[in-house]
């Protein structure tokens, strides 16, 4: 190593592990950061694999950050390069003064040269091979030894290690022992050979109590199932598959009538994306909470039905993780770009309510909150995820679910009620909100839901007032919902002439990068709306600031798009970050513009 | 459409055990063209749901786009109505179903809105034997876009317009047939005698249970060289098979043949008498039925009757393991696995 | 009749007619609006018909209009009231002072009156009963009955009909003399029963000559021919059928071999939507023009091939005959609310090429444009006409094809070209216009297209850059377009402070409404966008001007959009007109919020 | 993609009479799991095509989305390859092959691509008897997606998450018979002996050629239980139907036994010798091959092998009566109707 000093840092440091996708990495990764979680120390870990399933390049990378910072961090400190395929470029990839461990088992000094950074040699698969039987358990030890010596070379305790493998393997004893003696391998073999810890390492903190790690699709399955969702209806497509497999898990478990094996919900796998929205809307209509989870082609196919929905007022909630477009794109990267769809699915003049979560947390609650505003609204509710939130590991505050939730059903009339009314009209504003009764099949009150044109009263018509009169109210409608939706989260710094918009999973980045400004003098507000239509708060946010900054994972500006159309913002003011290279955003590439702009004098 | 229209009352009528008249059982004035096949369909569902003493509002009217998929609007006003959009009337169904699996399902469609845009969804509603009753009120047309062939024209009929299609058909039953349907049949629009029957077994059967009508079409499917025609299909269509049906709660009919009659019970407890026309056909053999119904296709003629049913597969639900009571009926209660459990789940998240 | 005056006017009234659909009276509605034509006085025909088959009532509207107005009037002065189920609606709809015609043979003076109008009584069934023959004719000649009432109470020339007559059943001579007959019984009855002409009446003029009177999609269709089109995929949906109608017409007229029947066209009836994109992605690759057109529901199907096709940088040409939506709303109402689905059709960031016509003229070269457009910029093309272009009946000038029209059919490399190359990549930029090359399959120089993520070479990738790099020269030829799309129609009055913006079939309605305003002293200028992306020239009108009305028929105001989007334009400066509720956007409604907005004194 | 990457050449393999070897026709280096059977399946087309001495580029591949859609990546690189968009290869094709009725269309689908969200354009390219060879790479999952079950798993074939299958299968190949498909094949895709005539065939089919492989997904299915697996196709997989194949320009093979061997004659001229294993199967007779096919599939064999075979019937263009000159071939000239048929259209606008 040259004249690059090593880095040296205490609980912040960004590990990267590069494998070959389908050799079994998953576990010892996971191993590595609920280790470092156990400890206390806040962490992320972000996958980023192929649109493959076995034999191509897949990178599994932890941030260990005592700040407890959300966002990737855009740099490596460590590489564990475990695939010989990708030596070259995740060589490339480890910052000056940092560490690239290989297994030497086949010394590779040519290929790995590099001056300013450390390259550590270690015999993994000699190691593994001298020590285990059999061919898969030497691939899957392996993996295990690589996380013994990142401990040893990081201080990561090994007690931790031991309890979560104790824990992990409880019904199969047999390969607690493995385990643990392929971690003292990698772990024994680091402390003899190289000084440890190195400068950047890791130390207890206290700092994750109170907190779990989990990915939004699991998160937000199990919101649905908190939510009392019954039916699930879906296509599968990455990445939201994970996001119907939680949902299915924790109904086989929690809503599995445990003498008879009966099912207290039902998931049908749909022929396609049309079905999938096409049942979500027969069983909202039959009065169950109905859901599908789905990314970006799955919203392309779902846009008559959502139409449908919006114009005969029924509910639907669908969860889209974004993936990498267009067109098929990328579907294992991540991006914000289906906001535009979504909230103008469909021909003629519709548009949607969206929801955005900004990490697992949020996918939970917002869950609930999707269904509560499907149902009370009678209209679709897209709650806009992405892969990055749906499929990645975060630390958040430990869910929680509140003793006395009850579903908002909306404005259902039961048989009783109906019969207590003069008339019952299917699309009447009786209540001066927007918002019509409904009666569900099978109660009395029967009426015909229809896509065609229809008047307040439910009955067809070709007549233009009649048409027009209940347009009209779907967008009085709108304004209701506006009134109703969550309402953003800010941070004011102090009423800065600056300001911030971000939504989704954008949020970790930008808090990141808020501090980041606030250290070189730049005060900004940060505003994060969570759903759309735009609380009147959004409004007022944009228009006390001279500047907002509108911070997204897209190419085409779409929430900036958004915010001129529903909160009638100034375009002039409106200043675009764009990210859209299909990896997770990071505080660097939002302090950097936000920054030059100030020392051009031009806000802040 | 609201529930503040009164109906005239029609003190005469016989009623049946709900106290209905066969009136209760209409809807709105058709706007059908005068003629069309598709209101003599629902006159017999009318008829049908009458003699079945279906309460209204036990059943739902499910549909897609087209002539067709108006007609739910012409019967039932009392039963609520889903008139979806193109083709995807199954998917919609499906999830209706899957919320409320005891309400009584009667889906109509078109031969555009099952064979061409919503082909896919009509047979993986097949394949999940969807409890539902699903009625193609096949003209050969596109009625509503104004006569355009549809998938189950017949090769050398004539359009309006005078170009003969050139393409094979596709014949519903056939599809169903190979798609491991439960039940199968087919009848004729003008024919009541043996459609009003079929149309109560159909809504009987526990299962996916399709019953492809011609219904021809008279603006632009009712002439010579339409093998869809009125007078086409009073010439050439080979019943194989009628159908009495008892129903529930009705008396026992006195004396079928014993040997001539195939009773097959059906899921609710009553029980459906097959009479065969031809001696040797039996509609529970499936083999049986897919070759006497390709060899009579290959021999241009259209068998009608009820032609395959097994009352033996499970529903739906039935391969799900649902619970009995209808899900959307289920209180929070029983959904919410409560504050404990969440963090019994979250003790491994970390 | 009370105080109210007859109305009195030359070559300036509003016949309405109505009949039950499936009752015959188009041949009759069409020979009265032809042979006002043919006295030379401009005409425009509009269809009001229920999305139905027969048996609903149903409407056909003739504005004579000396002036050459092209939108409609807005008001019925002589209503033919043919349909006893409308009568209460029909007599609502006349004018104050004019004429309401109906047919006495069972007088309904209770249930027809009215003070302000004039009731015209003529026993057209007896007549017709007593002089035909056969259920049938009666019904027919009833019709061309009130042809000869209104040629008799109008001044409308008979010779002229009978010309017409003549030459329509020149193949069934025997029809001639009934029409005839039945021409003269109405003609007679009028003249003898009642003071004629009328106030309101016709005289010959001379402004026909050189023009035809055509639908869009007839005019459509023929253009797709005429631009050299020989694959079309369709399925049938209102208002859009007539469009393939008209090709397949044409084409079976033009393009198959009188010797051997052979077709030099394919057109396949697809099973859905879905597949008819495909098709016509399929054949645009293969190196075929081709094309289909549909309505709302259909481009709601098409979202995902359209993203395709933007990002794997195919061909396609799409029209949209636009009705009123949402969902299946109004089949057979008009609107223009497909402009924001159209424009943005498909998740992940995409961008589609619109032409809006204004006119069946305009639908004719078009046609024409937008493959020139699709093949040029390697990328869907969606025309988006509407009902009121597509399926009334318009005064256009006579269609022109320039001799020397040879397709632009961009950069396809044949194998000869490409062997004189270095070396062809799919998507690379060769000559700095964003256009890459391309090679059609069956000539060698193969490429694997592809919706997922790929490099400028073509070559699948999951790396951030070369996925950048390439959506980035997609934005770059996004401005390629801008450049070369049509340019926009402008009426600068006197470069006044206010502009009007409006696309499509609102256009006639702007033209007389700007008359009608400079009468009131109001300047206005008027800009037409003929294309999106918007040319420079849009961006400079909105910016030179204090005020831009922003005209539309949909609620959503979605040109707005796109102006705010596409051109920059501040949304302070633009102000909506909106008309949505499914009728054709009339002079007046344009007029009254303009003027309105002048007597505020808030601009012009 | 690009074509100035050079191709390494091997002097010593044999060549076609376009100068091509085997190596000509194979693709870039597959990505798809070590051991899955798609690439079998991609192996004997590159050995048909190269038999068949096919010109690459008048060859073109067409794909949906799946793993089994990305194989066409994987052979023939000097072919056009277009990979579409889940589900929608078939009307993709339809285009192509509209716009150039002269090349080879060669389909590459999965089980999920074509019998879930591909159900309708996979039928309706049947019905249209589109000139085309299409595979379906039929491994009973989503592989891509990781494992799902598709529409063809068998009822008891368990996922890798434990849970059994309690769906009827849809069966490609019985229902491609229903809907009139003019060839009907299925093959395994470990078995290259009957794979590669039977896909020399399809391609040579003058219409729509289905070839069903049965291609185990080894990562996701392949596990006991799975119907799909290849200890479980080895073992029940009922061969009925050796399919010979002579290439046009090949010498006529000695002695087929008469009796045995039933030609047929294909669209160009080439003969197909059908041996039967059963001596009373005759793949050209409709009624018995379903029948048989039907027989079979209810005693739980698969049969394999050429099932079906018309070359009779009239492709897309022979319904349409397209010109023979392919449609994207023909020069403006041969499609511009010229100012004076302009004026003359318009002289009936007055
Ligand atoms: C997505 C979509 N495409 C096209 C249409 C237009 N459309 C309405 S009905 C219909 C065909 C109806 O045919 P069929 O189902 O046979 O019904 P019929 O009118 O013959 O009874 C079509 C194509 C539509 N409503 N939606
Ligand atoms: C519209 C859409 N929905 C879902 C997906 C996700 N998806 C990709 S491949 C696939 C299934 C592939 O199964 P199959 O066709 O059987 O191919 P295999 O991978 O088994 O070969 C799915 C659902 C997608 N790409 N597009
Ligand atoms: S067009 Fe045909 S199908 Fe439609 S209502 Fe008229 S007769 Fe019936
Ligand atoms: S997942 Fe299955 S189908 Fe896909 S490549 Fe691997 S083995 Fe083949
Ligand atoms: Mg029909
Ligand atoms: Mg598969």
């Amino acid at each position: 190593m040259g004249e690059q000093p090593a880095r040296a840092s205490i609980n912040d440091v960004v590990i990267k592990i590069g494998t070959v996708n389908g050799s079994g990495s998953a576990s010892a990764n996971g191993l590595l950061l609920k280790a470092l979680f156990r400890m206390g120390i806040p962490v992320c870990g972000k996958n980023y694999f192929p649109s493959n399933i076995q034999g191509l390049p897949t990178w599994y990378e932890i941030r260990v950050t005592g700040d407890g910072y959300r966002a990737a961090a855009g740099r490596v400190d460590i590489m564990v390069a475990m695939n010989a395929q990708t030596y070259a470029r995740d060589l490339e990839e480890v910052e000056p003064g940092g560490w690239l461990i290989y297994d030497s088992t086949w010394p590779r000094s040519r290929l790995l040269a590099r001056d300013d950074i450390h390259i550590i040699g270690v015999p993994l698969s000699e190691l593994c091979n001298t020590h285990f039987e059999g061919a898969r358990a030497r691939v899957l030890m392996k993996n295990i030894a690589y996380v013994g010596v990142l401990a040893g070379l990081l201080d990561i305790d090994v007690d931790v290690i031991e309890a979560l493998l104790a824990e992990t393997y409880a019904s199969k004893p047999h390969l607690i022992d493995s385990n643990r003696e392929a971690i003292r391998l990698g772990y024994d073999y680091a402390r003899e050979h190289f000084e440890c810890p190195l400068p950047v390492k890791v130390a207890p903190l206290d700092k994750t109590s109170g907190h779990v790690l989990v990915d939004g699709n699991t998160a937000a399955g199990l919101g649905a199932v908190y939510a009392g969702a019954t039916v699930g209806a879906w296509y599968p497509i990455t990445p939201s598959t994970s996001l119907m497999d939680a949902f299915q898990h924790f109904c086989q478990r929690l809503r599995t009538d445990t003498e008879t094996g009966e099912r207290r919900y039902c998931i049908v796998q749909a022929e396609d994306e049309l079905a999938a929205i096409g049942m979500v809307l027969g069983a909202s209509w039959m009065g169950a909470r109905a859901f599908t989870p789905t990314s970006g082609p799955g919203i392309s196919l779902m846009g008559e039905f959502l139409g449908f929905a919006y114009y005969a007022e029924v509910p639907a909630v669908v969860f889209d993780v974004q993936r990498c477009g267009p067109s098929t794109g990328m579907p294992t990267r991540t991006q914000q770009s289906d906001l535009l769809s979504c909230a103008y699915a469909s021909h003629g003049d519709t548009k949607h309510v969206l929801l955005f979560p900004s990490d697992p947390g949020e996918c939970f609650t917002m869950a609930a909150e999707a269904f509560d505003l499907a149902e009370t609204l009678q209209t679709p509710v897209i709650v806009l995820s992405d892969l990055d939130i749906g499929m990645n590991d975060w630390m958040v505050p430990e869910l929680e679910w509140p003793e006395d939730y009850e579903p908002a059903r909306g404005k259902v009339l039961d048989a009783e009620a109906r019969e207590q009314m003069e008339s019952f009209h299917r699309y009447l504003d009786v209540d001066g909100d927007a918002i019509p009764y409904r009666t569900l099949p099978g109660t009395g009150g029967s009426y015909f839901t229809r896509g065609s044109g229809h008047n307040r009263f439910g009955g067809y018509t070709e007549d233009s007032a009649e048409y027009q009169d209940v347009v009209d109210r779907l967008n009085d409608k709108w304004e209701t919902a506006r009134a109703r939706v969550p309402a953003p989260f800010t941070v004011d710094a102090n009423f800065a002439n600056a300001g911030i918009i971000a939504v989704g999973s954008s949020d970790g980045a930008v808090i990141e990068a808020l501090d980041r400004l606030a250290a070189d003098g730049i005060a900004v507000d940060y505003l994060r709306p969570r759903a759309f239509p735009f609380a009147d708060a959004v409004r007022e946010f944009i228009e006390s600031r001279e500047v907002v900054f509108v911070v997204e994972q897209n190419r085409d500006a779409q929430l900036r798009t958004l915010l001129m159309l529903d909160a009638d913002a100034d375009p002039a003011k409106l200043v675009s970050v764009l990210h859209y290279d299909g990896m997770p955003i990071t505080a660097a590439s939002i302090v950097e513009p936000i920054a030059r702009h100030a020392r051009e004098g031009r806000a802040a | 459409m609201s529930t503040s229209k009164p109906k005239v009352r029609h003190p005469n009528l016989p009623r049946n055990k709900h106290g209905l008249t066969f009136r209760d059982y209409e809807g709105a004035v058709s706007t059908l063209c005068a003629g069309c096949g598709h209101d003599s369909v629902t006159g017999a569902i009318v008829q049908a749901a009458f003699e079945l003493e279906i309460e209204p509002h036990g059943l739902a009217k499910m549909s897609g786009i087209g002539c067709s998929s108006k007609t739910p609007a012409y019967f039932l006003s009392a039963s609520h109505g889903f008139n979806s959009v193109h083709g995807r009337m199954p998917s919609v169904t499906t999830g209706a179903n899957a919320a409320h699996r005891d309400l009584i399902y009667l889906g109509i469609s078109g031969d555009g809105d099952s064979l061409s845009i919503g082909l896919g969804q009509f047979a993986h509603a097949i394949r999940r034997n969807l409890n539902m009753a699903y009625l193609i009120e096949n003209n050969g047309v596109y009625g509503l876009t104004k006569g355009q062939f549809s998938a189950s024209a017949d090769v050398g009929s004539k359009a309006k317009k005078g170009e003969a299609n050139q393409q094979p058909p596709i014949d519903p039953v056939s599809l169903a047939m190979s798609l491991g349907a439960t039940f199968v049949a087919r009848s004729f629009s003008g024919d009541k005698a043996q459609l009003v029957p079929l149309l109560k077994t159909a809504l009987t059967h526990n299962g996916f249970a399709l019953v492809d009508i011609i219904s021809p079409c008279v603006t632009f499917n009712d002439h010579e060289g339409s093998t869809k025609s009125y007078r086409w299909s009073r010439e050439h269509v080979h019943k194989v098979v009628h159908t009495d049906f008892v129903p529930p709660a009705g008396e026992i009919t006195a004396d079928y043949e014993a040997g001539a009659a195939i009773p097959v019970d059906m899921h609710d407890g009553s029980r459906v008498m097959l009479r065969k026309v031809d001696d040797d056909y039996d509609p529970t053999d499936r083999l049986a039925a897919i070759d006497f119904l390709q060899r009579h296709t290959a021999a241009g003629e259209v068998v009608t009757g009820l032609l395959y049913i097994d009352e033996s597969k499970p529903d739906m639900h039935g391969v799900s393991g649902t619970t009995a009571t209808p899900l959307r009926d289920l209180g929070y209660d029983a959904l919410n696995p409560g504050a404990a459990a969440l963090a019994e789940i979250q003790s491994a998240w970390r």
